[in-house]
């Protein structure tokens, strides 16, 4: 006990890591399956159906199955290196989430005083911190490749280093004009700072860096897309010509690790993408509408109501009961949020969460439309294209802030 | 909580920078040899970030960019011409390029 | 604009011109490069003129009027200003250089028609106009000595124009060594005034000296130095040798350079230094007697020249001579004064002779022509002025000026009666050699084959200037013309305060000759006035004698007094002498000591030593080079611990 | 025992580690890992050191950027593990004492220094401000600052210029 109340820091922090830990994991399942389903619906298909309500256990069943599967490591690989290097994949990913602020800092942590709730540190250069954090994360799929000893891995793997290298420079270029705007590198100030995003334009466009940094975001979502090798810039596992890229040789949990940290940086770069150019844990709405708050206990409520809807309409048994839990967690979990206090404290992360989603649906909807590229046209475009763009928004919104200064001393 | 002292970085980056140097005399490789560049160059910026740690000025944090810069540009041009030496003769070994003798 | 504030103008037009045609006449056609070369002149001469308007509106208490443009260099107390001043002086040789030389760049353009390196001509020509402008335009010693010096190079590049010739090529380096002989006294001279003055600034020098006086020891030494590289630039005793071989170059630069304008800086420099010289009377009277000695000699020279530009030389010479007579018995306005007449009917002699020349097809030796009076009578007549002008007959130019000179000599402040009569003694062999010149020239019997030589009058643009020139030689002198009739002399009135401004304070004359005797020896000069002109005329008639009325008195009078003669033919030998002097004795040093000697001895030795050292050692330390990266690294690292050794060394005596 | 010097020394331990590894491994790639071990690990200890932007761009730079171009470069060659020759007798023989000989000097007198200068043990490591770098870094290191800039510029130049292939 005197050891908690002499490190408050430590305790919280394992508290905050462990819980975030679990939420993102299941959050990364349970991508998993809301892409395969979104996909199958823009392909007209079912997707998942059958484990579970709605393929609801999917995830679980695909995670039992990769535990058990035999985990083959070629004879002739690099024995270290090629263990590493998904640890790596996933831990940089994860890791890079510990950084992201959910929630207002204002929010204290429970019967620890002095910590925040919702975000586990709030070092002053988060932002930056987030760039190294991924930066690294190139080792993990280079490693792979270059550990498999075989072709196809090393191709793959040469190659997403290059176009992760190449797009890691633009990625930050187009970053650097919102950094500007916010004059600090500290996610809370960025959000919420002297010249944060909060307020509105005319009392009802919100205040976010999306509008003066139109170019940035774009720049930056391009980036991004590139930077965790989705669709369409996914050529280090480009099937048609590489069979699986990087990851071919391996199998079982190891592969699924990869796959894992794939989506952890999908959820990394939206974080950020909500942070810097959608105004974080910020509502949309002006705070004059008071009822907003119950917003997010309202939208499970209707959840809820769909889902028992459903459960007494389309489901048959087992699945009906599943369902029926799941109607009774939406239900519950919306009830109580519509208690204020809960709603009060539950505003940040509500939003934060929702935009997060929209930008990942995003992410899938691409994936369900766009071709993808061709090696050359990938590095021609980020570097002949994308970078310049970037470098050029970063050059006129520099000169835009000093414009003052330069026309009256 | 009490405070590292200074010297004790010191002492480290001491250490680092001679096993930089031993590394440089006793690989083969070039590149590693370029790599225990980079880690001598480490070692410097760390004593450089602790003697800045130190007098409480920022001028050692400075150096440390102009370092990683110089750093950078070293290993641009270094590797480039590692790649040229690699594709003359299929070897990486420093004691095989020994063109340059009487 | 008032150019008086832009006074570099004067000086940027010509340069501008000979960068120009330097630059890029190459390719040019003559008329181009004539409208560059002569259209920069015609500005500078504009330029000058307005100058002159704008100077003649300033109130005296403003002049000399000094435009400082940039410091040019700084070393401790030594500062040097690119300054430009303008006073009378300046403005009367501004005037005679800037309208000569446009002359005579027009005449060149005829006269360098048919010549190879046209542009180089006229680059070097207008080159040297800026330097002879920088020269009369200087505030201070050093820029002085800018022009000084360049209008030495440019004279040498001129007179080895034709430098395939290899005596052209030769009298082009006498030229410019012996004149760097008279330098380097120059030079000396500058340091000391600088050592005296701490400033080599014409006013600060000026007053300083007229403000407190400065030992008279010092003062000469100075005088004497400058007064050295006076004699150098200007021809006289004992440097005069360069002058005549100068006539190597071609006729437009010996009328330019060589008569009109470039061998008077001296003689400008002595007057501009005035103050200095009338302070170190013994100065003066060692320029006086260079001057009288240089004057008569070289006359006698001149007497048995056959070469007709040889025979300007020698005269120009004697007439150099003249203007330093002028200044040693400190009538600088005088001196001033020939310089220009001089200006004006030497040029007109050598361009004329040019004249005759370009008729004869190059031929200069005067016993090869004869009679072209007829054919040539432009040339005849200006050049028959010109030599009346120089001759000292009243009315013409010379006369004035000669007249005012040896008036000076004989009643001046320091008169001298010995250097009067050389003076008219020189005066007397003047009228004769340049009538001998004219007469051989123009009248008798063609001594040419007229078969060969087909004589034709030169075109206008040669033929005007020679006119133009000739008016002047007539009516140039007549500022001084009053004085004859008890008047004012204008020039000297307009001269005066430049000579007068730190003019030292007059002493009464140091010994009082009692009464009789003075009014004796005051009639005794007053009846000597005349004399000049009287020794003129016998010149004129002795001449006619010899070489009109029965010419073959020279030759029996040549036989009769051949030693004499031929110690004159050979112009006594001092080449000669100098030769054997300093020439020989100075190669040989130069061949054994330092060629063979220090040369090819020490240096080549050093050099190749240390480059044997250097294989030797090479040989040695070559096995170090393993070629093996590694064992590098080993010495670097054995080199760095040292290093840090020594670091470590030192930087704790620092901090304990 | 506080967490700052567990930090360090676990820090420190895993620098040192990581350089004997760079050395002791045959493998490329291996030293290339152990160097980038070494990298993070003395950016944690800039952290430490109350320099938390340095650290970042150490990450970044160093560890994301340079390590990554050799491991893209071993990658590319694929040369496999370095052979054992000893044509150099001197860095055989020579090597070893006079590398450690260099270590402990520079190592006694940085540390001696240091007490001859008394610092280090200034009270809470307050972090370095951002800003107060940046504008140290473009006041009064502007010059510096562009030169390098030049720098990088020609050395990119310069590595087009070798790797280009000759046509």
């Amino acid at each position: 006990m005197e050891f908690i109340s002499q490190h408050p820091v430590l305790v919280a922090s394992i508290i905050k890591i462990a819980v975030l830990l679990f939420i993102v994991m299941t959050a990364l399942a349970y991508l998993t399956w809301a892409e395969r389903k979104i996909i199958a619906h823009i392909q007209s298909r079912w997707g998942p159906y059958f484990v579970g309500a709605h393929g609801l256990l999917q995830p679980l069943a695909d995670g039992l199955k990769f535990l058990f599967k035999e985990d083959i490591t070629p004879p002739v690989t690099d024995r270290l290196v090629y263990t590493l290097a998904p640890f790596l994949a996933l831990s940089l990913a994860l890791s890079a989430i510990a950084l992201i602020p959910f929630g207002p800092p204002s929010v204290p942590f429970p019967f620890l005083h002095g910590q925040q709730a919702w975000s586990i540190t709030d070092i002053n250069i988060g932002l930056l911190l987030v760039f190294a954090i991924t930066s690294i994360g190139v080792y993990g799929v280079a490693l792979a490749g270059w550990s498999s000893n075989s072709k196809y891995p090393l191709m793959g793997g040469l190659r997403s280093s290059a176009q992760m290298i190449s797009y890691e420079v633009s990625l930050t270029m187009s970053v650097v004009g919102v950094v500007l705007l916010a004059g600090t590198l500290n996610f809370n100030e960025i959000i919420n700072g002297p010249h944060g995003q909060s307020g509105y334009w005319w009392h009802f466009i919100p205040r976010w860096n999306v509008v003066p940094q139109i170019v940035g975001f774009l720049c930056y979502f391009t980036a991004a897309i590139a930077e965790t090798n989705r669709i369409p810039f996914d050529l280090p596992e480009a099937e048609t010509e590489l069979v699986a890229g990087f990851h071919t040789e391996y199998s079982s949990f190891k592969f699924a690790m990869f796959f894992m940290a794939e989506y952890a940086n999908m959820i990394t770069v939206s974080c950020l993408a909500t942070i810097l150019f959608f105004g974080g844990w910020l509502s949309p709405f002006p705070d004059r509408w008071a009822w907003q708050i119950y917003l997010p206990g309202a939208g499970l409520v209707l959840l809820g109501i769909y889902c028992a809807y459903d459960t007494v309409t389309e489901m048959r048994g087992i699945a009906r009961l599943q369902l029926a839990v799941v109607t009774a967690l939406a239900l519950g979990g919306g009830l109580l949020c519509l208690i204020p206090a809960v709603a009060g404290v539950i505003q940040g992360p509500f939003w934060f969460t929702t935009k997060i989603l929209i930008i990942l649906f995003f992410y899938i909807w691409m994936r369900g439309t766009l071709p993808r590229f061709r090696y050359d046209q990938l590095m021609s475009f980020g570097w002949k294209l994308l970078l310049p763009v970037s470098l050029a928004n970063l050059v006129i919104t520099a000169f835009v802030m000093i414009w003052p200064w330069l026309r009256h001393g | 909580m009490s405070v590292v002292p200074v010297s004790y970085y010191l002492v480290l980056s001491a250490i680092l920078f001679g096993l930089g140097v031993v590394a440089f005399v006793f690989k083969r490789n070039i590149i590693t040899i370029f790599m225990s560049i980079e880690l001598m160059l480490n070692a410097v910026n760390l004593a450089f970030v602790a003697f800045a740690r130190a007098h409480n000025q920022l001028d050692g944090l400075v150096f440390v960019f102009f370092v990683i810069v110089v750093a950078a540009a070293e290993a641009a041009v270094g590797l480039a011409i590692v790649i040229m030496l690699a594709q003359h003769r299929q070897s990486l070994s420093v004691e095989r390029v020994n063109l340059l003798k009487f | 604009m008032p150019i008086l504030h832009h006074l570099w103008i004067i000086l940027a037009l010509p340069l501008a011109g000979a960068a120009i045609n330097g630059l890029f006449g190459k390719r040019w056609s003559q008329p181009v490069v004539n409208s560059v070369a002569v259209g920069s002149v015609t500005l500078t001469l504009l330029a000058v003129a307005e100058l002159v308007r704008e100077f003649s509106l300033l109130a005296p208490e403003q002049l000399p009027f000094v435009g400082n443009y940039f410091t040019w260099m700084v070393a401790g107390p030594f500062k040097v200003d690119f300054a430009l001043q303008v006073d009378q002086l300046t403005v009367v040789m501004l005037l005679v250089v800037s309208f000569v030389g446009w002359l005579i760049h027009i005449y060149s353009t005829g006269y360098m028609a048919h010549e190879g390196g046209y542009y180089r001509f006229f680059s070097y020509l207008n080159l040297f106009m800026f330097f002879m402008l920088t020269l009369v335009m200087a505030a201070n010693l050093i820029v002085m000595f800018v022009g000084w010096e360049g209008v030495g190079l440019c004279s040498y590049l001129l007179i080895g124009f034709w430098f395939l010739k290899k005596s052209a090529a030769d009298a082009g380096k006498k030229a410019f060594i012996t004149t760097r002989i008279g330098d380097f006294g120059f030079t000396v001279g500058v340091l000391l005034v600088f050592a005296t003055f701490g400033s080599i600034d014409f006013g600060t020098i000026f007053k300083s000296v007229s403000a407190n006086p400065v030992s008279e020891a010092v003062l000469t030494t100075i005088c004497i130095l400058l007064f050295t590289g006076a004699i150098g630039k200007s021809a006289q005793i004992p440097l005069y040798v360069w002058l005549p071989d100068a006539m190597e170059g071609p006729t437009p630069v010996s009328a330019l350079i060589h008569a009109a304008t470039m061998v008077t800086a001296g003689v400008y420099m002595v007057a501009r230094m005035n103050p200095l010289f009338s302070r170190a009377p013994i100065a003066m009277l060692i320029v006086a007697i260079v001057g009288a000695v240089t004057a008569f000699y070289s006359a006698t020279i001149g007497l048995v020249q056959t070469d007709i530009k040889k025979v300007l030389a020698y005269s120009t010479v004697s007439q150099l001579g003249y203007m330093f007579l002028a200044c040693g018995v400190g009538s600088y306005a005088a001196g001033i004064f020939h310089l220009m007449t001089h200006a004006f009917f030497k040029g007109l002699l050598f361009l004329a002779a040019g004249s005759v020349i370009h008729a004869m097809g190059g031929e200069q030796d005067m016993m090869k022509m004869g009679g072209l009076a007829k054919k040539i009578p432009i040339t005849y007549w200006t050049m028959l002025i010109a030599t009346l002008a120089i001759a000292g007959i009243p009315g013409f130019a010379g006369f004035f000026s000669k007249d005012e000179i040896l008036e000076a000599a004989k009643s001046g402040p320091n008169a001298n009666l010995i250097l009067w009569l050389l003076g008219v003694a020189g005066a007397a062999l003047t009228s004769f050699y340049m009538f001998r010149l004219v007469f051989l020239t123009f009248f008798g019997k063609p001594r040419y084959d007229e078969h060969h030589v087909h004589v034709h009058e030169s075109p206008k643009n040669m033929t005007v200037p020679l006119m133009i020139l000739a008016l002047l030689s007539i009516f140039g002198g007549w500022f001084a013309a009053p004085k004859l009739i008890g008047g004012v002399d204008y020039f000297e009135k307009f001269l005066s305060p430049v000579f007068s401004m730190y003019a030292p304070p007059m002493a009464e004359p140091a010994v009082v000759i009692g009464e009789p005797q003075a009014s004796a020896g005051m009639e005794l000069l007053k009846a000597l006035t005349g004399v000049p002109v009287i020794v003129a005329v016998l010149g004129l008639l002795v001449a006619w004698w010899f070489y009109i009325k029965n010419p073959d008195v020279p030759k029996r009078l040549a036989r009769s007094v051949h030693g004499l003669y031929t110690l004159l033919l050979n112009k006594y030998y001092v080449d000669e002498i100098y030769a054997a002097l300093l020439v020989r004795p100075l190669l040989w040093i130069s061949t054994n000591v330092l060629w063979h000697g220090i040369d090819e001895g020490v240096i080549d030795g050093v050099v190749n030593g240390s480059a044997r050292v250097a294989r030797a050692s090479g040989n040695q330390l070559r096995e170090l080079q393993s070629g093996n990266t590694r064992s590098y690294a080993s010495w670097m690292l054995i080199g760095a611990l040292g290093f840090t050794v020594l670091l470590i060394a030192l930087f704790t005596r620092v901090v304990h | 025992m506080s967490l700052a010097f567990i930090l360090f020394f676990l820090c420190a331990l895993l620098a040192v580690g990581g350089a004997l590894a760079l050395i002791l491994s045959r493998e490329p790639i291996h030293s290339a890992l152990a160097l980038i071990l070494v990298m993070v690990s003395l950016a944690v200890l800039y952290l430490l050191l109350g320099a938390p932007f340095v650290a970042a761009v150490q990450v970044i730079v160093y560890a994301g950027a340079i390590m990554v171009l050799f491991v893209f470069v071993i990658m590319l060659l694929n040369m496999g593990a370095e052979e054992h020759t000893d044509f150099s007798k001197i860095a055989k023989f020579a090597g070893w004492p006079l590398a450690l000989v260099l270590m402990l000097w520079i190592g006694y007198w940085l540390a001696h220094a240091q007490a001859g200068a008394a610092i280090g043990t200034g009270a809470a490591v307050e972090p370095a401000s951002t800003p107060g770098l940046s504008t140290q870094l473009f006041r009064q290191y502007l010059f510096p600052f562009e030169a390098t800039s030049v720098l990088i510029l020609i050395a990119l130049l310069g590595a087009l210029v070798l790797a280009r292939k000759e046509e």
